[in-house]
């Protein structure tokens, strides 16, 4: 399947195929903050038509036909959160645009708000109404300097023109935009966390029910979406309910952008619909190239999984992922070849998410360093007996009483190894030796395998 | 599970009783009306098959809908425990004729007991409020007592968080929510 | 009662004079430990885990809920990272009395804190000015204060904690929970990525030698040699992977580079 | 940041609510702190009469003082009431002319919070209640429980129960001396019964794990079974138990002076005692042998023989003679628990969330105070719907204004002392 | 892992005053004023000799009883401390417990600590309290109680006033402190205090009684031997000889109830009703603090030590011995003064160095590690002077006479004072109104019959 027909969006969402060398350049040449060529385009035509006719009853319905899922690692129906919120008592609302990208690999929130402002600025403006917010935030993080360049940019020129502020469209409704640069942990990338890094309090996440929507920012009810789901709401609304459904009646509506990288031709971020295959996504990248041959592919970032190669007929969509044992997770892709020891890899992989653990529940704090520890022993080959039924047992514990999603999904990475690279996981406790040369300083240590 | 003594009850109380006699392990359990408390204890006291002469409790119950009032008795007699429970006292004027003619260790449980739920002993020469401060307001053990409200009530005016006067969301459009009204047999 | 009158009395005094030449029945507890039963439930159970590091996260949950603001904490946590208390302990009563009369909003009688290195605390007073005393904003306060000092020192923080009313833990548990805030001046700063990415590419390793040469770790204090380890906290795009930075400058390392790299570094900086 | 107009943050509403409250006036600020205010009217502040008008006739006829008589407060913080037990007494001279006793300076509700505690819950809540001795209040809440769920406690568990239960009533007994000697002016007595209840009490921590507030009775069984450190230090107890109950007893028992202290004070005869419904040492001592062991057995008492001792006189010496007698008769017991102690599980199947029938169970239990009984009402959910705690000490203190007038101020000290009240259970 | 150099904290700077402990509060205060004192002493002793010189030759009986109260008011103090400090111990002993251990070594200075914090207490006056009365009622009490120990001979020679009214006069002091008791339970404006005072006015009046009618038994029995039957020193001189020659033998009746009259006069075990803990909190004393409760606290202890130094007087000899001592020493050959005071003071010196450096070594022998230099050296310097201090008492005792007779006195007297400790550890309270009845119905009688008994024997036995 070429490239072309995997994309069919309608109307303005650009197709964004960017090759990473392209990114680091200068701005693409559709300045991106020109308010009058986005408007031309059809820009806050979705808000005019909110507020006028659709009122705010009209957007929840068409949202809630609509189906449309939300891009984060939740993935739920967007209709219901929101109705939910509106519903809910509280002296103020706010909306919080989650840019907050945690995954020091991904880009793709980044990228987003640098190629298409507004398309966020009105989603979330929507947003505000439909709740009766006053207040949209939006948390960048701080490193994505550009992107704060040109959000606040589009937001003060949407200001001046009066699609945000005191007086939205001159209807009386007020909304309000402020960007926050956010910094410092890993964890600010999930929903209570970054509340409360906002509340300016220690980063640890709250129990979810009662949900943000009911208790969120400063005890009030908050919408909390990325960038991606709030960019996609004008165009359910402009194109209608039909304008998603027909375009792949197998995918649930709206498309998804993923980062491609590792061992491929055209590493880069691609838009690809919700239900494409990974196989697609291979391919969108360009594949393998020659010399080396293809391994295995990390989906859904640090607290992702390792899937084979029989595992690429996996359609890339929450549901059949989670039943691969992998997430969509940060909406990372990262294709390994032969030269990648798998076991190292998860071993690392569970290190990582160890560190990065805010320490607030006990199975989290101590399981996960206990995790690492059994990785750290099988690649430095003095496993002890029973490493994996130890390994499977105390990966369902953790899960099980998972506080948030980082806890819940932490444990993957070990057990897709455990369940799709059996094999190469015995050679290391059993035999002691590493196919892919890299873990025991015995192999011989093929120099610099990828520079 | 002393059965004669279920002979012996019907046989004295014959018309008090409002529902059969009910056993089960060493508990003998009548109910009976307010009305007839005086005659019914006085029986249950003095008759000399039953002599049931101890008065090992007496508790006040709400059952979400009524109030009772249960008093457990022991005799030399016989091996169960009796529990006449009171039934039918109605929740917003709970009134009760008082235990203290024959036993005057009662007059401190009925004191507790109206401290608790407001039930009023007639006959009882001192009911007045035994654990509480006597200006407090409400009645702490009844099922539809809540605290944020009485604390508002009450002099300290609710400064802590939990003591701030708001009803919960369920109670607030329907206050009968807020009552456990399962029904206790 | 027996009928000489005064023999119960007599046979009472005999019986404490026996027991005044008696062995006693005290026990000099912290000299002689006392024998508690194995089954005792009260014992302390949150100290120590079995490798010999204290189980305590500081994750400040205690301190923040405590009402009174009495639980304060010092030493080192399970990461590493040394967190300076308040200081001299202040009595009980004293740090009461004053976290009531802050959260009443009246200054605290004791200003000066110059027991902990005298710093101007003209600049800490205008970022609360412009943060309007708000407690929400706590981590912009610290950003704005660590841009202005370099670091976050004790003296400011409580300089915070009294005018802005902020309960000590807030301040603490938030100063202490994100990565880029720090207690001690930052000397050399070498940062390490450790993106899905770098880690395909080895970086792990890499930051694992960097690490045992320096001899600290990620996150941690600066090492003997003045330098300290950080993450990158996103890979710029483009960049060469496993990325290493010394104070922002990118470093060109193979696995095998990086331990004499590290320890060129460590000597330079100690000599 | 640029400044903007945001959605106004929640105020706090404790700040508006204070700043409403109404000054009170006439108040002057205190000497050693100026921001306290203290209310100027002195002649209210020592009176006990009571600043509303008399609601009760009892309280209309105690209130009303006669000539040269006088109201001495005693209490709620005093060196000799066992708690915060307040005593009105109208005194005429040193004569006590009449008491009302005041109640609910310890009161927790304790009943409203087992109302929203699961079942098991309901066992710790409980403990704090008799302080002294909690295995006793433990008891009726796990019978009652065990009754309401027709659950079969296996025999070891009964066994196990009594030999704790026992041994804490002798540690309860001892610990009485000590405080009716320390009432009467006695410094000796109270140390010696803190000694031995100490190796009781360290016992019972090696089976139990706690040393006060045990939490050891589980619903169908106890919580851990015997081991060696318990059985090891019982032994090595029972060889002097007897010895050492009668040197303590052989202090005071014959001292003239705590003996004319004790003699015909405070006499609580047969009929007063049965009417009040008073229950256990106090009851016995007035002759009447109703013991609830005896009277309505429950777990193994019927298979084991001791018997229960009864005096006639009804007065404080009574009362402290019928206890040092029910250490011997629990020592008795115990030695017999330990000799046929079967084998066996010590608890019995049950489901993790427990949701017994809907029903009404009452249960009562000996203890070293009386009756200590429970009426559990339970609706099919995991929480009791009515929990109903009878203390003995809460009837035992009714009768001090019946038995009080007419003695001295030193009596009422030997009177309430004699009969060992524990406020934590009166106040609930 | 590098350890990161901690700044030494400095303690909290401001309040240089309240920072202070009170240990610092009271040397910053007292040394120099002592340093001041000297200084000023010093100058005033050069100028004013010789006037002070004839004016003492001219009225010496006078400056010999003011030397004389003084030293007994200042000796009180000390003795009071040591009675709380031999309380604390022997009730604890009794208590199969240790007793204070931590506060000085031994726990010495356990009895210190309370005279420490009453003094630095705010003695507070409750409102509604009448300020005159309360203010003078601890100093009545406690004067009342301490001018009686003028009359009492330690020893041969040494008596505050050798009054030959003595006996008389000490009863009539020891009534007065039921004036002080009843001052303060009337002015502290509180019910218990009350009920305290009116009970010990009760209690001491009706104990006043035997306990005098007892001892007029013995005053007959000195006047046998001596003209001046009231005067102390002489029915000690009555007793002399050996000790058979005691009253007590005498007059075993009269002994007893003029003990247990004394037990009821010092307010102690059986009979404290005044400050029954249990019943009036704290008796008469309810509403003081600071010193003023500290002058209750010491005059109870100082009557205490004046009951059992009276009883001492009459019924045991006072400072008489025993037995004779067999062996006559004639010391005159020994001339202490004659080698010149550097001789003396050079052996002082030799001794406590040598004896302090060869003790310290042998306890660090004994003592092992646990014993550092220091605190070994100071051990040995106590021990040094505790065997130089018992040699020096030893020679004194059987050298001097007053010597020994104070020895003899102290023994008896804290024998005294050890049965009324044992009793307060044993004994229950009596209640007041069979305090009362055992009084007027059993003491007065059993009095009024040894009077007699007496009597009718010395007309008899002297015709």
């Amino acid at each position: 399947m070429s490239p072309a027909n995997i994309l069919p969006t309608p109307g303005r969402f650009p197709r964004l195929l960017l090759p990473v060398a392209t990114l680091g350049g200068p701005t693409p040449p559709a300045r991106p903050t020109d308010l009058d060529a986005a408007v031309a385009v059809g820009a806050f035509s979705s808000l005019r038509k909110a507020i006028d006719d659709l009122r705010a009853e009209g957007v929840l319905n068409a949202l809630t036909e609509s189906g449309m899922r939300g891009r984060g690692r939740g993935g739920l129906p967007i209709g219901e959160k929101w109705r939910a919120c509106a519903r809910a008592a509280g002296d103020a609302h706010y909306v919080v645009v989650n840019a907050y990208q945690s995954d020091p690999a991904v880009l793709t929130d980044r990228v987003l708000l640098q190629n298409n402002p507004y398309a966020v600025i009105e989603g979330a403006a929507i947003a505000a109404f439909a709740i009766g917010a006053a207040e949209v935030i939006v948390a960048v993080r701080v490193e994505a300097t550009e992107a704060i360049k040109v959000l606040e940019t589009a937001i003060a020129a949407a200001e001046r023109a009066g699609y945000i502020g005191p007086n939205v469209l001159n209807s009386g409704i007020e909304i309000h935009f402020s960007v926050r640069p956010m910094q410092g942990s890993y964890m600010l990338g999930e929903e209570t966390v970054l509340l409360k890094g906002l509340e300016g309090k220690r980063g640890q996440p709250e129990q979810q029910p009662p949900h943000t929507t009911t208790r969120g920012l400063f005890g009030q009810p908050t919408l909390i979406h990325g960038p991606q789901t709030f960019a996609a709401v004008p165009t359910i609304l402009a194109g209608g309910i039909a304008g998603f459904l027909e375009t792949d009646p197998r995918t649930f509506a709206g498309t998804v952008l993923v980062q491609i990288s590792g061992a491929v031709t055209t590493p880069g971020i691609a838009e690809i619909p919700f239900g494409a295959t990974l196989h697609e996504i291979l391919d969108v990248a360009g594949g393998v190239p020659a010399p080396r041959k293809f391994k295995a592919m990390l989906v859904g970032g640090p607290s992702g999984a390792i899937l084979p190669a029989e595992a690429l007929s996996v359609a890339f969509d929450h549901e059949s992922l989670a039943t691969a044992g992998a997430q969509v997770g940060s909406g990372s892709v990262v294709v390994l070849d032969q030269s990648t020891c798998v076991v190292d890899l998860a071993a690392v992989l569970t290190r990582f998410c160890a560190d990065e653990a805010c320490g607030k529940t006990i199975p989290c704090r101590i399981g996960l360093r206990r995790l690492a520890e059994i990785g750290a022993r099988i690649c430095e080959g003095q496993p002890r007996g029973d490493e994996i039924t130890r390994l499977t047992d105390l990966s369902a514990d953790v899960a099980a009483s998972a506080l948030c999603d980082h806890e819940r999904k932490a444990t993957l990475s070990m057990l897709s190894v455990v369940r799709y690279f059996r094999d190469e996981l015995d050679a290391h406790i059993v035999r002691n030796a590493c196919p892919a040369g890299i873990c025991h300083p015995k192999a011989d240590a093929r120099a610099g395998a990828v520079s | 599970m002393d059965r004669t003594l279920k002979t012996r009850l019907e046989a004295r109380l014959g018309e008090h009783l409002r529902v059969p006699v009910y056993q089960r392990q060493d508990q003998t359990e009548i109910r009976i009306d307010p009305g007839s408390v005086p005659e019914v204890l006085r029986i249950v006291h003095d008759a000399l098959d039953l002599r049931f002469e101890i008065l090992a409790d007496l508790a006040g119950v709400d059952t979400g809908d009524r109030m009772q009032i249960v008093y457990h008795l022991w005799s030399p007699m016989t091996t169960d425990w009796l529990r006449i429970i009171v039934d039918g006292i109605s929740r917003d004027d709970p009134r009760t004729p008082s235990a203290t003619f024959l036993w005057t260790g009662a007059e401190w449980l009925e004191r507790e007991a109206y401290d608790m739920f407001g039930i009023i002993f007639d006959g009882n020469r001192d009911l007045r409020r035994i654990f509480m401060p006597p200006d407090y307001t409400s009645f702490p053990l009844r099922k539809d007592f809540l605290l944020p409200d009485d604390a508002a009530r009450s002099t300290g005016a609710g400064v802590r968080h939990v003591e701030q006067a708001h009803t919960p969301a369920i109670v607030a459009d329907n206050p009968a929510a807020g009552i456990r009204r399962t029904p206790a047999s | 009662m027996s009928f000489v009158p005064g023999l119960g009395i007599a046979k009472g005094m005999a019986l404490t004079m026996r027991r005044f030449f008696a062995p006693k029945a005290t026990v000099q507890y912290p000299e002689t430990p006392a024998d508690v039963a194995v089954r005792f439930r009260g014992r302390l159970q949150l100290l120590y885990d079995e490798l010999g590091n204290v189980k305590c996260e500081t994750c400040f949950q205690c301190a923040q809920a405590c009402p009174v603001e009495c639980i304060d904490m010092g030493g080192f946590d399970t990461r590493g990272r040394f967190h300076i208390h308040w200081g001299a302990a202040e009595q009980y009563a004293e740090r009461r009395q004053g976290s009531a009369l802050r959260r009443s909003g009246r200054p605290v009688p004791d200003q000066e804190y110059t027991h902990f290195g005298a710093i101007d605390l003209a600049p800490v007073d205008a970022i609360l000015q412009k943060y309007d005393f708000e407690k929400t904003e706590m981590l912009a306060i610290l950003e704005s204060i660590q841009g202005v000092y370099g670091y976050l020192p004790v003296a400011a923080l409580k300089r915070v904690s009294d005018v802005s009313g902020a309960p000590y833990a807030l301040i603490y548990g938030t100063a202490t929970y994100y990565r880029h805030l720090r207690f001690e001046q930052a000397g050399h700063v070498v940062a390490v990525c450790r993106c899905t990415a770098c880690l395909v590419a080895g970086g792990s390793r890499v930051a694992r030698t960097i690490a045992r040469e320096l001899g600290t770790e990620i996150g941690r204090g600066p090492a003997a040699s003045g330098v300290s380890l950080e993450q990158i906290p996103a890979h710029p795009h483009g960049a060469h992977s496993p990325l290493v930075t010394l104070d922002g400058k990118t470093q060109q390392l193979s696995q095998s580079g990086a331990a004499a790299w590290a320890r060129a570094l460590a000597g330079r900086t100690v000599a | 940041m640029p400044a903007r107009p945001t959605a106004p943050r929640p105020q706090n509403s404790r700040v508006k609510a204070r700043a409403a409250q109404p000054q009170p006036q006439q108040q002057e600020p205190s000497a050693d702190d100026p921001r306290v205010m203290l209310d100027r009217q002195l002649g209210t502040l020592y009176e006990p009469i009571p600043p509303y008008p008399t609601r009760t006739e009892r309280e209309g006829e105690f209130y009303s003082l006669g000539d040269g008589e006088m109201f001495l407060n005693l209490g709620p913080h005093h060196p000799a009431t066992h708690g915060v037990l307040r005593l009105v007494l109208k005194l005429s001279g040193e004569q006590v002319v009449d008491v009302d006793p005041v109640l609910g300076y310890l009161h927790r509700g304790v009943e409203k919070i087992c109302e929203n505690s699961d079942y098991y819950h309901v066992i710790d809540q409980v403990d704090p209640l008799e302080y002294v001795s909690s295995l006793f209040q433990e008891w009726p809440a796990v019978l009652a429980f065990e009754k309401l769920m027709d659950v079969q406690v296996p025999r070891r568990a009964e066994y196990i129960r009594v030999l704790s239960g026992e041994l804490l009533r002798v540690a309860s007994h001892t610990l009485f001396m000590g405080f009716q000697a320390l009432d009467l002016g006695g410094l000796t007595p109270i140390l010696y019964g803190f000694i031995e209840r100490d190796e009781i009490v360290e016992m019972l921590a090696a089976l139990t794990g706690a040393r006060m507030l045990f939490n050891y009775f589980r619903i169908g069984g106890v919580n851990g079974d015997l081991n060696h450190e318990f059985m090891s230090r019982l032994g090595d107890w029972m060889s002097r138990a007897a010895k050492q109950s009668q040197a303590q007893s052989a202090l005071l028992n014959e001292n003239e002076i705590f003996v004319r202290r004790m003699r015909d004070v405070g006499v609580l005869d047969r009929a007063t005692a049965l009417r009040y419904g008073v229950s256990g040492p106090n009851l016995r001592a007035a002759g009447v042998p109703f013991d609830v062991r005896r009277a309505h057995p429950y777990s193994i008492y019927p298979e084991l023989d001791f018997n229960v001792p009864t005096r006639d006189e009804g007065d404080a010496l009574a009362r402290y003679l019928l206890r040092v007698d029910e250490i011997r008769e629990s020592i008795k017991i115990i030695d017999q628990c330990l000799n046929n102690m079967p084998d066996g599980p010590i608890t019995a199947k049950l489901p993790r969330l427990l949701r017994p029938r809907p029903g009404r169970a009452w249960a009562a239990v000996e203890g070293p105070r009386g009756m200590q009984g429970v009426y559990a009402m339970s609706d099919g959910t995991d929480q009791p719907y009515r929990f109903r705690i009878h203390d003995p000490s809460f009837v035992n203190i009714q009768t001090v204004p019946a038995i009080l007038p007419g003695g001295l101020l030193a009596d009422t000290m030997a009177i309430v002392a004699s009969l060992d009240p524990i406020m934590g259970g009166i106040d609930k | 892992m590098r350890a990161i150099p901690i700044r030494p904290v400095l303690a909290y700077p401001g309040q240089f005053w309240g920072r202070r402990s009170l240990v610092e509060r009271l040397a910053m205060i007292l040394i120099p004023a002592a340093m001041v004192a000297a200084v000023v002493t010093a100058v005033v002793l050069y100028l004013a000799i010789p006037p002070l010189l004839d004016f003492l030759g001219a009225n010496f009986p006078l400056i010999r009883f003011f030397i004389a109260a003084t030293a007994i008011l200042v000796l009180t103090i000390p003795t009071a401390f040591v009675l709380i400090y031999l309380e604390l111990k022997v009730i604890a002993r009794m208590n199969l417990r240790v007793g204070p251990n931590r506060v000085g070594p031994w726990g010495i200075a356990m009895s210190l600590m309370p005279g420490l914090k009453v003094l630095s207490k705010e003695d507070f006056t409750p409102t509604g309290a009448d300020a005159t009365v309360f203010t003078l009622a601890p100093v009545v009490t406690f004067l009342a109680s301490v001018m009686t120990l003028l009359v009492i001979p330690f020893a041969p020679g040494v008596v505050g006033l050798d009054l030959n009214i003595g006996l008389l006069y000490f009863f009539a002091m020891g009534g007065l402190t039921v004036l002080g008791l009843l001052m303060a339970g009337w002015s502290s404006f509180n019910k218990y205090s009350l009920l305290g005072g009116l009970r010990s006015a009760a209690q001491i009046i009706s104990y006043e009684i035997p306990l005098t009618l007892s001892v007029v038994g013995v005053i007959i029995l000195a006047s046998t031997k001596t003209a001046q039957t009231l005067s102390l020193n002489h029915i000690v001189l009555a007793q002399s000889g050996s000790a058979l020659d005691w009253f007590v033998f005498k007059q075993p009746l009269a002994f007893l109830i003029f003990f247990i009259a004394a037990t009821a006069e010092a307010n102690r075990t059986p009979f404290d009703m005044t400050e029954a803990d249990s019943e009036i909190v704290a008796g008469f004393a309810t509403e003081y603090s600071g010193m003023r409760f500290g002058f209750f606290f010491f005059a109870e202890y100082v009557n205490v030590f004046i009951v059992s130094a009276l009883a001492a007087t009459i019924f045991f000899g006072g400072w008489n011995a025993p037995f004779n001592w067999p062996w006559p020493v004639n010391l005159n050959a020994f001339q202490p003064l004659s080698y010149g005071p550097a001789v003396w003071f050079a052996v002082a010196a030799m001794v406590v160095l040598v004896g302090t450096y060869f003790l310290a070594m042998v306890v660090r022998l004994l003592g092992g590690r646990s014993w550092d230099a220091g605190s070994a050296l100071v051990m040995g310097a106590i021990v040094i002077f505790v065997i130089v201090g018992g040699v020096v008492t030893l020679a004194g005792f059987i050298a001097l006479d007053w010597v020994r007779g104070i020895v003899w006195f102290m023994a008896k007297t804290y024998a005294f004072v050890i049965t009324f400790v044992w009793m307060r550890a044993t004994l229950p309270r009596v209640r007041v109104d069979q305090l009362m009845g055992f009084a007027w119905k059993w003491l007065l009688p059993a009095s009024l019959v040894n009077l007699f008994v007496t009597a009718t024997a010395v007309l008899i036995l002297n015709r």
